[in-house]
């Protein structure tokens, strides 16, 4: 496969190791009431979709960024990719981040 | 109690390419040694004016001291002295300069002052050039990114794989490439670049 | 040249597109013949009236050369010897070259009397699926009798048993257009997009350009086909942006218009001693692609369609035309379409009058061939001849004498990597094929044959327009040439799959023996299914993968249950097109050169100072340093042991990962990492650090040094630097993506060594330069500091110990560390300094009771290993929350104990489980396991550590130690897991 | 109709034609007993018992393609119970047993082969945790050997001793375990349930669950709507498909496992052996062909595909002990789709819906486990509760942390 790398192109994805569904990086509030709960299904029940699934790959022979790219599991067709980190940027912001 | 070194010794520096320099037809392989290369992180600010402020800062302070651009990862900034900065992942740059200090890390810093953080990477890393007209055929045994001219010049740098080890390569000459990878494994590098050269002479 | 060698055969006729210059003397099963440059070995065989050429799998019968390509179902055969030999290599696509040594396979006894030939007298009892349905009784027969009798018959070839002694290499090549085939489509399309610019790879298994213009009479252009393509072909070599790649398969499509392509380099050579590797494995990145394979010819089944002289019509062409050998003296054409009159044609041209031409068909002969018998409507029944085709029967009963038969079932497009990405080819009835679906593989376009355009005409024009096409695709703007021309042949076909009337069994794969009759017999016994036809009978499964017998196989299905063959289905496509050598997939990672080596930088002063190195991941370290008279290696790790305890030792730790974080953030974000807290750590102060998994288990611990306020130096163990750093890099961009934090490994930077022992101290103050002070007021357990050592080498200095001993670990950068050695070693000499090994590290932290990998498996959490208090509950941090989860925390959980042997003199074993001494031996009984082990030469005894179920109440507990795996049970004791100074008192002095 | 040698004799002399159909291909009924879905071995062997050994014979097998068109159709066909941890050992020593006679049991050949697997070590920590798995082994009731190099060079003397990269330093030995002819197995289940009177209907594709006031009543079907009083899924690599039309989300990712096989050779290799450090693992089948695999590719995926560089890593493995297999040609390579659970480790369960039943999360040991799943999943299917050996694979196991995690490699499914 071919990664579409938002910054350096075309890269092979033997460059890349892949850790999965792109929610992994909505980590729960571990203040919660339910956060027992909560982390369970963050950790373990991740989205695992016949189709189009967004998912983290981590250029690790490269520039060491985590991206999210979203492709198709059927037929394995790359539609988009960005960093993790802008999309974790976008995300409200939560009473882990830094500097509240 | 202050102590003082009493063993009358000094420590004498080796490098694991230990100065090859090998001509395999017209090709050449040398090693390159005793240069700086210091990592350069720019300071995560939220705040998109005071980013770019800090960013300028840095550009400043690098401009005026080498002469060199903060460039987009994957770009290379060089000046006629060879030095040159490498854009390797956002945020972060190394500079790679000739110019030798015992602690590049700390003369660097008195540089960039507090505009940027810096890591010594200059025995991090074995450096092999390989100069010739089969170099890129050479490179093409190992290398799975396009290193064809068309798509890597001066102004490219590039950070891969090749054969399960970890690789830097910049192109500063059409046919000269030079090649970065973790000094310890230097040995399986030189061997790996070595081998590529002789099967396609 | 040679002389026809015998009156029933035909041989060399003429010189086809050879060199009659230049000889070429071969081997086949130890008799030398002599065959022509460019020659294939299937051609030279036959011009030396070679036809027994093998056997088949099941029964064993004769078999000939049926193809003149990769297609080949029957003339494999064992190349080379020793450990060069080489087995199943199909002798029409080898390339003839001096020297070349061939044997049969698949026989006892000689080729032409192989007693293993009793099966085809059996096969009535051996039909599809015989093996399922015996072979039970006795049961205890199965394993020392029948299976034995099967596993001897199974396989073709043999391998040599011998490490292969070529070597390979693989590459990557980046291409605007990829052309897979260089037949006349391919070829066309080359030459339009080559003088347009675009950067071009054309690959072809052939080593003679041009594909079928080689095997046929037709014009190109005006000129002679062949003429044509070695014309277009020596343009393309002129062309700095094309690449040609002759003897090249193509064998793979995979995602984002990624190729494996094979190309063989020194197989063909009669000196392949060179340093040029033997094949080089390709990975080919094309922006476009353009499938222009060819198609493939199949047979008919009739009875007896099996016997050496039987082959494809097209390939006899190819024999013909291209190598100027007859495959036969007699020879009848037996068509159902037009392209087999050709062969005839083309036989009648060269001087061999086809004895007659049967067609399937009932309409009017499409071609008039003057003084050649002509039978529309007819089939053939039968044939005779055992070694070799002697006759053919007719359904009215005539028998002709021939000894060649040309067969020509129709043309199957080779649609095969147009299915590697699961595309389902399409049937078209017109002309009796599978043509590839419109689910390609992402930028790829099928011409010519391939396509389903079989025609010469055709082909040359799709490939100019597929050309032009990406041209103006690819934005550029070039004046094209005009399409090269040709006339364009009839191709009509009328589907005939089988001779009902057919005498004996009919072949449709000859490789694996599957005849109509066992396709018959999958379908009354319920495998219907294509998947399950194939499975059963295995038809298509041989080295050939039915290249030439499934969409007959499927066809045959098909007429059984009255469907049509676009509802049979196909089976699957899969990669590679051709059968690849695993030694070119492996490329050069193989033996030593399989992996990376990593050495320190006092790997050689290791090597030169006894030390006995230990693959440790890509690491190499020494476990201990032998000396003269040490003749066992616990005398090495007991002296280093006890000298380091009594004085000073000295033991490389630059392995460990080394991680520089910077940042403003960078004190929070290790607090969010480590299960217990580093905001608080004081600059010039080392912690202890314990990293958990979200899981909650622990994922690696280390130790952390505050370098300044904004800067930290993170150690991870020297297994998990590289998963701990992209753990920390996902922390880092994914979950606090707006924190001021940056991570460079510095494991590389730095050569790093333990300096540890009553000892220590006092030579590390003759080593670290002024004014730096490093007495234990100014430089206490946990201290770290920035200094200078041997007068003036910049370095790290911390005060750590793993060995329970006062120590400190001293960095300097790397290509320093071999001098730091030799100095260190040196001026160690005034307090006896000794170098200490992995083993002696190991024993001392057993003694000490830490953990380490062997606790650390990933298994385990911070309460098993005894450090549940270090998960602060104060704050959240990676793990937190989930190793709160019951199961985890369990009363009667397993916890890190130590262990000693009641017999003091015996020896402790790690992977021992433990049990009550009178509990049974059963899984309900498992209390935990010994996870490290270490003969203490400062207790005089092995010790081990190890986890057991509600291991702190056991405290005295005489347990037994179950390891039958190497020799039984002995009884141990639970002790405290620290051994030697449980109070550090000698770490703090 | 009994398969026996006389019968392969009478037929063969009689011109093979008074076979009959190995099952029947019965229209569906409107209710069964039970509905197993999908018509793999695992689900053909649930069936198979639940008839033999429960009695529970009004049972539809409903299938949506043909019956083995997945992981026990594309597998490389190993059997071994060399598990380590108490969840899972005795499971698998339980399947080892039912495999030894599972002709006899089925009347059907499916060459049950076991001549031994071994997995080599490279390193005195590896010995030391082939030692602990060896020993959880012997606990269990199974078979183990710790081999030294030297036994090693006696049982694959053609391994790379010399100049390996990482040096073979012994290995872990079950002699009992080694290989089955995949199709067979799921023939063989077929044919015994088929007798028994279950019905096995293919072509007939689940398309949601019939669930009334929160409990399950059957299936909708390609066929129709089909009621049961249970309903049991076991279609493993679709796992997260079908029980999504039950509303439930599963601790399982998707991934494509490779494998491969050489052209037929001559016999070459004894049993079953596995490379202790790199990603190889090759047998040689009774046809001839080198059966070889390694790693996933390490992402989700439904394709049924792999990509070049793990082939290329599973012949460098291969290459690295074995240089033998150099000239030896791949013939093809195909992928399957693994049910990857959280912690490598599989599910029998029941689930939060009365009358739905769960089997699956086998990662790419499925095959193995076949007559013990089959055997397990009848055992709560038709007593409502967990058979002993197969307690520990509850859906419920990662909210306690009470997981079966062999590798130690945490909830990171493309790491088992």
């Amino acid at each position: 496969m071919l990664i579409n790398h938002p910054l350096l192109g075309l890269r092979d994805a033997s460059e890349f190791v892949y850790l999965g569904d792109a929610s992994l990086i909505d980590r729960p509030d571990a203040a919660a009431d339910n956060a027992a709960e909560a982390f369970h299904d963050y950790l373990h029940l991740r989205d695992n979709p016949a189709g189009v699934h967004r998912e983290l790959w981590y250029h690790e022979q490269g520039d060491r960024s985590w991206l999210i790219v979203t492709r198709n599991t059927l037929t394995h067709e790359i539609t988009d990719v960005e960093l993790a980190r802008d999309a974790a940027l976008r995300r409200p912001r939560t009473a882990g981040d830094a500097g509240q | 109690m202050e102590n003082a070194c009493v063993a009358d010794m000094t420590l004498s520096a080796n490098y694991p390419l230990d100065g090859l320099d090998e001509l395999i037809e017209d090709t050449r392989l040398s090693a390159v040694e005793n240069l700086d290369i210091v990592s350069i992180a720019l300071p995560r600010i939220l705040g998109a004016e005071e980013a770019r402020q800090t960013r300028d800062a840095l550009e400043d302070n690098l401009k005026s001291s080498f002469g060199l651009q903060l460039t987009d990862v994957g770009m290379r900034s060089s000046n006629p002295d060879k030095d040159s900065l490498l854009g390797l992942q956002p945020g972060l740059w190394f500079l790679v300069t000739g110019k030798q200090s015992s602690e590049p890390a700390r003369a660097l810093k008195t540089v960039v002052r507090d505009t940027a953080y810096v890591t010594d990477q200059s025995d991090s890393w074995a450096i092999l050039d390989i100069a010739g007209p089969h170099a890129q055929a050479a490179l093409e045994r190992i290398c799975s990114v396009d290193i064809d001219q068309s798509a890597v010049d001066a102004t490219r740098v590039v950070r891969t794989s090749m054969e399960h080890l970890s690789v830097i390569l910049e192109r500063p000459e059409t046919e000269r490439f030079r090649l970065y990878s973790p000094v310890s494994s230097a040995r399986s590098f030189q061997h790996m670049v070595s081998v590529s050269l002789q099967n396609v002479v | 040249m040679n002389a026809p060698s015998s009156m029933t055969g035909a041989g060399r006729i003429g010189k086809g597109l050879l060199d009659p210059g230049k000889t070429i003397s071969f081997q086949f099963n130890g008799r030398h013949y002599s065959g022509l440059q460019g020659d294939t070995l299937a051609s030279a065989l036959l011009a030396n009236d070679q036809r027994l050429l093998g056997r088949s799998f099941k029964y064993h019968r004769p078999r000939g050369i049926f193809s003149a390509g990769a297609e080949e179902p029957n003339a494999l055969l064992e190349l080379g010897r020793g450990a060069y030999k080489e087995p199943n290599t199909r002798a029409t696509v080898t390339e003839l070259h001096e020297g070349l040594e061939a044997h049969s396979q698949n026989h006892r006894g000689p080729l032409s009397f192989d007693v293993m030939a009793i099966n085809d007298y059996l096969s009535s009892f051996l039909s599809a699926g015989f093996y399922y349905k015996t072979f039970m009784w006795p049961k205890a027969f199965w394993e020392k009798l029948y299976e034995p009798v099967i596993r001897a018959a199974a396989g073709l070839g043999s391998l040599s048993g011998e490490a292969d002694p070529d070597t390979y290499d693989k590459g990557f090549l980046h291409t605007d257009l990829l052309i897979i085939g260089a037949g006349p489509a391919g070829l066309a399309a080359a030459l339009t997009a080559g003088r347009a610019g675009l950067r071009v790879i054309l690959a072809d298994d052939d080593f003679l350009p041009g594909g079928r213009l080689n095997a046929e009479q037709m014009q190109v252009d005006g000129m002679p086909g062949s003429q044509w393509a070695a014309a277009s072909y020596a343009e393309l070599l002129s062309m700095p942006h094309v690449r040609c790649l002759l003897r090249t398969s193509v064998y793979g499509a995979f995602d984002h218009g990624i190729y494996g392509a094979l190309q063989r380099c020194t197989d063909h050579l009669a000196d392949k001693t060179g340093r040029r590797p033997r094949q080089i494995l390709w990975r080919i990145y094309a922006r476009q692609t353009i499938l222009s394979a060819g198609a493939t010819e199949r047979s008919i089944a009739f009875g007896n369609n099996d016997r050496p002289g039987i082959m494809l019509a097209g390939a006899v062409r190819t024999y013909l035309n291209r190598f100027g050998v007859a495959p036969g003296k007699q020879v009848i054409v037996f068509t159902n379409n037009d392209d087999g009159w050709r062969t005839a044609a083309d036989l009648s041209r060269a001087g061999v009058a086809p004895a007659a031409i049967i067609d399937t068909r009932s309409i009017p002969e499409p071609m008039h061939l003057p003084g050649v018998q002509v039978l529309m409507g007819a089939r053939i029944t039968t044939t005779r001849g055992r070694l070799a085709l002697r006759s053919v029967t007719l359904q009215d009963g005539q028998s002709i004498p021939c000894d060649c038969l040309a067969v020509s079932g129709g043309w199957s497009p080779n649609v095969h990597l147009t299915c590697h990405q699961r595309g389902r080819p399409v049937w078209r009835e017109d002309i009796a094929a599978f043509v590839p679906g419109t689910d390609l593989p992402s930028g790829m376009r099928v011409i010519g044959a391939a396509g389903g355009s079989l025609g010469l005409s055709a082909s040359l024009t799709e490939g100019h327009q597929a050309a032009v096409e990406l041209i103006k695709h690819a934005g550029r703007h070039q004046t094209t040439s005009p399409a090269p021309v040709a006339e364009q042949e009839s191709a009509r076909i009328t589907a005939f799959w089988q001779v009902p009337e057919s005498r004996g069994r009919a072949w449709v794969d000859l490789q694996n023996d599957v005849t109509t009759k066992d396709i018959a017999l999958s379908f009354r016994e319920g495998f219907r299914s294509v998947e399950h036809l194939k499975r059963y009978t295995t038809l298509g499964m041989a080295t050939d993968q039915g290249k030439t017998s499934n969409v007959l196989g499927l066809a045959v299905l098909a007429q059984l249950g009255g469907k049509r063959i676009e509802d049979t289905g196909t089976t699957i496509f899969r990669p590679p097109y051709t059968p690849i050598a695993i030694g070119a997939l492996a490329g050069r990672s193989r033996g030593k050169h399989f992996r990376p080596v990593r050495q320190t930088p006092s790997h050689r002063w290791a090597m030169e100072n006894g030390g006995d190195m230990v693959e440790s991941g890509l690491w190499l370290r020494a476990q201990w340093y032998s000396q003269a008279g040490e003749t066992h290696w616990r005398q090495s790790v007991d002296r280093e042991v006890q000298q380091t305890r009594r004085t000073v030792g000295i033991c490389d730790v630059t392995t460990l990962g080394k991680i520089d974080i910077q940042g403003r953030d960078a004190a929070e974000f290790l607090d969010r990492v480590y299960a217990n807290t580093f905001s608080t750590l004081a600059i010039g102060k080392v912690r202890y650090g314990l990293m958990l998994r979200e899981d909650g288990f622990v994922m690696d611990d280390g130790t952390t040094a505050r370098l300044g306020e904004t800067h930290f130096l993170m150690t991870t163990t020297t297994a998990n630097a590289v998963s701990v750093f992209r753990h920390l890099e996902f922390c880092r961009q994914c979950l606090w993506p707006d924190m001021d934090v940056h991570l460079i490994s510095a494991t590389e930077q730095w050569a790093q060594y333990a300096i540890a022992g009553p000892q220590s101290r006092a030579l590390l103050e003759g080593v670290v330069d002024a004014p730096f002070d490093i007495s234990n007021d100014a430089f206490p357990f946990m201290a770290c500091a920035e200094l200078t050592v041997f007068n003036g080498t910049p370095a790290r200095l911390f005060r750590i110990s793993f060995s329970g001993e006062m120590a400190y670990e001293l960095a300097v950068p790397t290509r320093y560390g071999h001098a730091l050695m030799e100095a260190l070693m040196e001026h160690g000499k005034a307090f006896d300094a000794v170098a200490y090994g992995l083993e002696a590290l190991g024993v001392m932290r057993v003694e000490k009771g830490h953990a380490a990998g062997n606790e650390l498996n990933g298994q385990t959490t911070a309460g098993n290993l005894g450090l549940g208090r270090m998960v602060s509950t104060k704050k959240d941090c990676i793990g937190a929350v989930l190793s709160r989860r019951s199961a985890m925390n369990a009363s009667d959980a397993i916890q890190l104990m130590g262990f000693v042997p009641e017999d003091k003199s015996q020896t402790l074993r790690a992977g021992a489980h433990f049990l009550l001494p009178d509990a049974p031996e059963t899984t309900e009984s498992d209390l935990g396991w010994m996870s490290s082990v270490a003969y203490s030469p400062t207790l005089g005894s092995h010790i081990g550590l190890g986890f057991i179920r509600n291991g702190s109440n056991r405290l005295g507990e005489r347990i037994r130690a179950y390891d039958p795996v190497r020799g039984g049970s002995i009884f141990v004791q639970v002790v405290s897991p620290h051994f030697v100074d449980p109070d550090g008192e000698r770490l703090r002095g | 109709m009994r398969y026996s040698a006389l019968k392969v004799i009478k037929e063969g002399l009689t011109g093979n034609r008074g076979w009959r159909p190995a099952w029947r291909d019965p229209e569906p009924r409107t209710h069964y007993d039970v509905i197993i879905v999908g018509g793999g071995g695992h689900g053909l062997a649930t069936a198979h018992y639940l008839a033999s050994v429960h009695g529970i014979t009004n049972v539809a097998v409903l299938e949506k393609g043909w019956i083995g068109s997945g992981n026990i159709g594309r597998n490389t066909t190993i059997v071994r119970s060399n598990y380590l941890l108490p969840g899972n050992e005795p499971f698998y020593e339980l399947s080892m047993k039912l495999w030894e006679n599972l002709e006899q049991d089925l009347n059907y050949n499916a060459m049950m082969s076991q001549r031994g697997i071994v997995n080599l070590y490279h390193s005195d920590a590896q010995r030391d945790a082939y030692a602990r798995r060896g020993n959880a082994m012997l606990l269990a009731g199974a078979d183990a050997q710790l081999l030294d190099e030297a036994g090693i060079r006696e049982l694959c003397p053609f391994l790379d001793y010399d100049n390996a990269r990482f040096p073979i330093k012994g290995g872990l030995l079950q002699p009992r375990a080694g290989t089955a002819r995949h199709d067979a197995v799921a023939w063989g289940y077929a044919r015994g349930a088929d007798s028994r009177g279950v019905d096995i209907i293919q072509n007939c594709e689940v398309t949601g669950f019939t669930i009334d006031n929160g409990v399950c009543t059957g299936v909708d079907s390609t066929r129709g709507r089909i009621s049961a009083d249970k309903v049991a899924v076991c279609v493993a690599g679709s796992s997260g498909r079908v029980m999504e039309m039950a509303g439930m989300r599963l601790p399982i990712e998707s991934h494509v496992l490779q494998a491969f096989v050489s052209e037929g050779l001559k016999p070459i290799i004894p049993g079953v052996v596995t490379f202790g450090a790199g990603h190889f693992y090759i047998s040689q089948s009774d046809k001839g062909g080198l059966v070889f695999g390694g790693d996933i590719d390490g992402y989700n995926s439904y394709a049924q595909r792999g990509n070049l560089p793990t082939v290329e890593d599973v012949c460098e493995g291969g290459m690295a002990i074995m240089p033998m297999i150099g000239r030896a040609r791949m013939l093809r390579m195909w992928g399957g789709i693994m049910d990857m659970s959280m912690d490598g480790s599989p599910f029998i369960d029941k689930t939060s819906v009365p009358g739905l039943y769960f089997n699956g999360g086998w990662c790419y040991g499925g095959f193995k486990a076949t007559p013990a799943s089959g055997w397990c999943y009848a055992h709560l299917i038709a007593t409502g509760q967990p058979h002993e050996t197969a307690a520990a694979y509850r859906l419920d196991r990662f909210m306690s942390g009470a997981v079966i995690d062999e590798r130690g490699a945490g909830a990171q499914p493309n790491l088992h």
